[in-house]
């Protein structure tokens, strides 16, 4: 399946681009995607925290990935 | 009861405050957090916001929500979150919480600000006279 | 850095609040203190404030240098107070605080509002549809 | 020496006037001054406290008065 990711901050600096379509099985999990997305862009491996949230929530480690998920890349949040 | 808000244009602070009155609302805390012109010593010239505004709004509502249900006293909380090119003095953020007593306005209103920095998808750039970070994003 | 009133007027809240700005504080703490409609059970018609001016001024005046004391990074303070008649929803009193980052401003906005109530020589009577009782007169 | 007391929210209520003058011996205690008080207008020993001020300041217990204070009895505040 296809995933689209979104991107912010200084994430989408990183990747160079808002938004990144990766390939990967049917479910994968939330780490394997974010363990793939490191090996690519390594410097987000200097990130305090990296999170994804999949349609609007934090998602865990192990939830699994659906293609017609909101995918989106969350590096540390600094609002307020 | 809960008004949340993301917005480009500067905040309206005193339309902000008059959102929360309630006749049975004796209290209101507010928190206004404005752009500094010092972070981490150094001199700030502005900030841009970024916000992924989906998850934004949708966090944002959440964590009034988690406040209304921790002090169920809280008659209407009023959430408004700047976006885009701020410069120093600007108001960045506004929470506004109405209660009948005090201390749960100032205990809510204190919650929200301090979840808020926490959860919600907003990135703040802050730029020097001589560069830019992107706040928190490094140990 | 500290302002302090004591008026028969209605209170202007923006006002204020942009007594309190400052370019090195980016947290302004905010209380709102309005008149409610019901009070220990019964409908409030009205409220009277009294004041021992004087007095009132001064203890003010000292309890907004006790939390400047306690909190020294606190850039201003603004405390009003109303006195005389004040319907439901009019605005009694005003705490505004900046500070630097946001803890200390709710800390001391909070004890300021919280001191104030203590010491600062107001007397509020309540007036209901059938009596009136100067508040915490008695035990 | 004669002592002008002011009089505020309920206790100038109960005294019936917003001002009251009690002939009282030189340097005469503050207590000694409440108690006088209290005997004269019995109903002040109903309320939740009672305090003096001198010269806008609360005064101890033990404190002397002097002609030129500026005196005022405090009944329990309800400002804010």
């Amino acid at each position: 399946m296809n995933l689209k990711i979104a991107l912010f901050g200084i994430a989408k600096e990183i990747v160079g681009q808002p938004e990144l379509t990766v390939t990967a099985p049917e479910g994968q999990p939330v780490h394997q995607l974010l363990e793939q997305l490191r090996t690519d862009y390594p410097a987000l491996r200097q990130l305090s925290s990296l999170a994804v949230a999949v349609n609007n929530e934090y998602a865990e480690d192990a939830q699994p990935l659906q293609e017609r998920d909101e995918i989106a890349l969350i590096p540390p949040v600094s609002g307020g | 009861m809960i008004h949340i808000d993301l917005t480009d244009q500067p905040i309206d602070v005193a339309a902000a405050l008059q959102s929360v009155e309630a006749d049975g609302a004796g209290a209101i805390n507010t928190f206004i957090g404005t752009v500094r012109n010092r972070s981490t010593g150094r001199t700030v010239v502005r900030l841009e916001y970024e916000a992924y505004d989906s998850m934004a709004l949708h966090q944002l509502r959440k964590v009034a929500e988690q406040a209304a249900e921790k002090w169920p006293m809280v008659q209407k909380i009023t959430v408004v979150h700047r976006k885009g090119t701020l410069y120093i003095g600007d108001v960045a953020v506004v929470v506004a919480v109405s209660t009948p007593h005090r201390a749960e306005s100032f205990a809510a209103c204190q919650y929200i600000i301090d979840t808020l920095k926490q959860v919600v998808t907003i990135w703040k750039k802050e730029f020097y006279e001589d560069g830019d970070v992107w706040v928190a994003a490094h140990p």
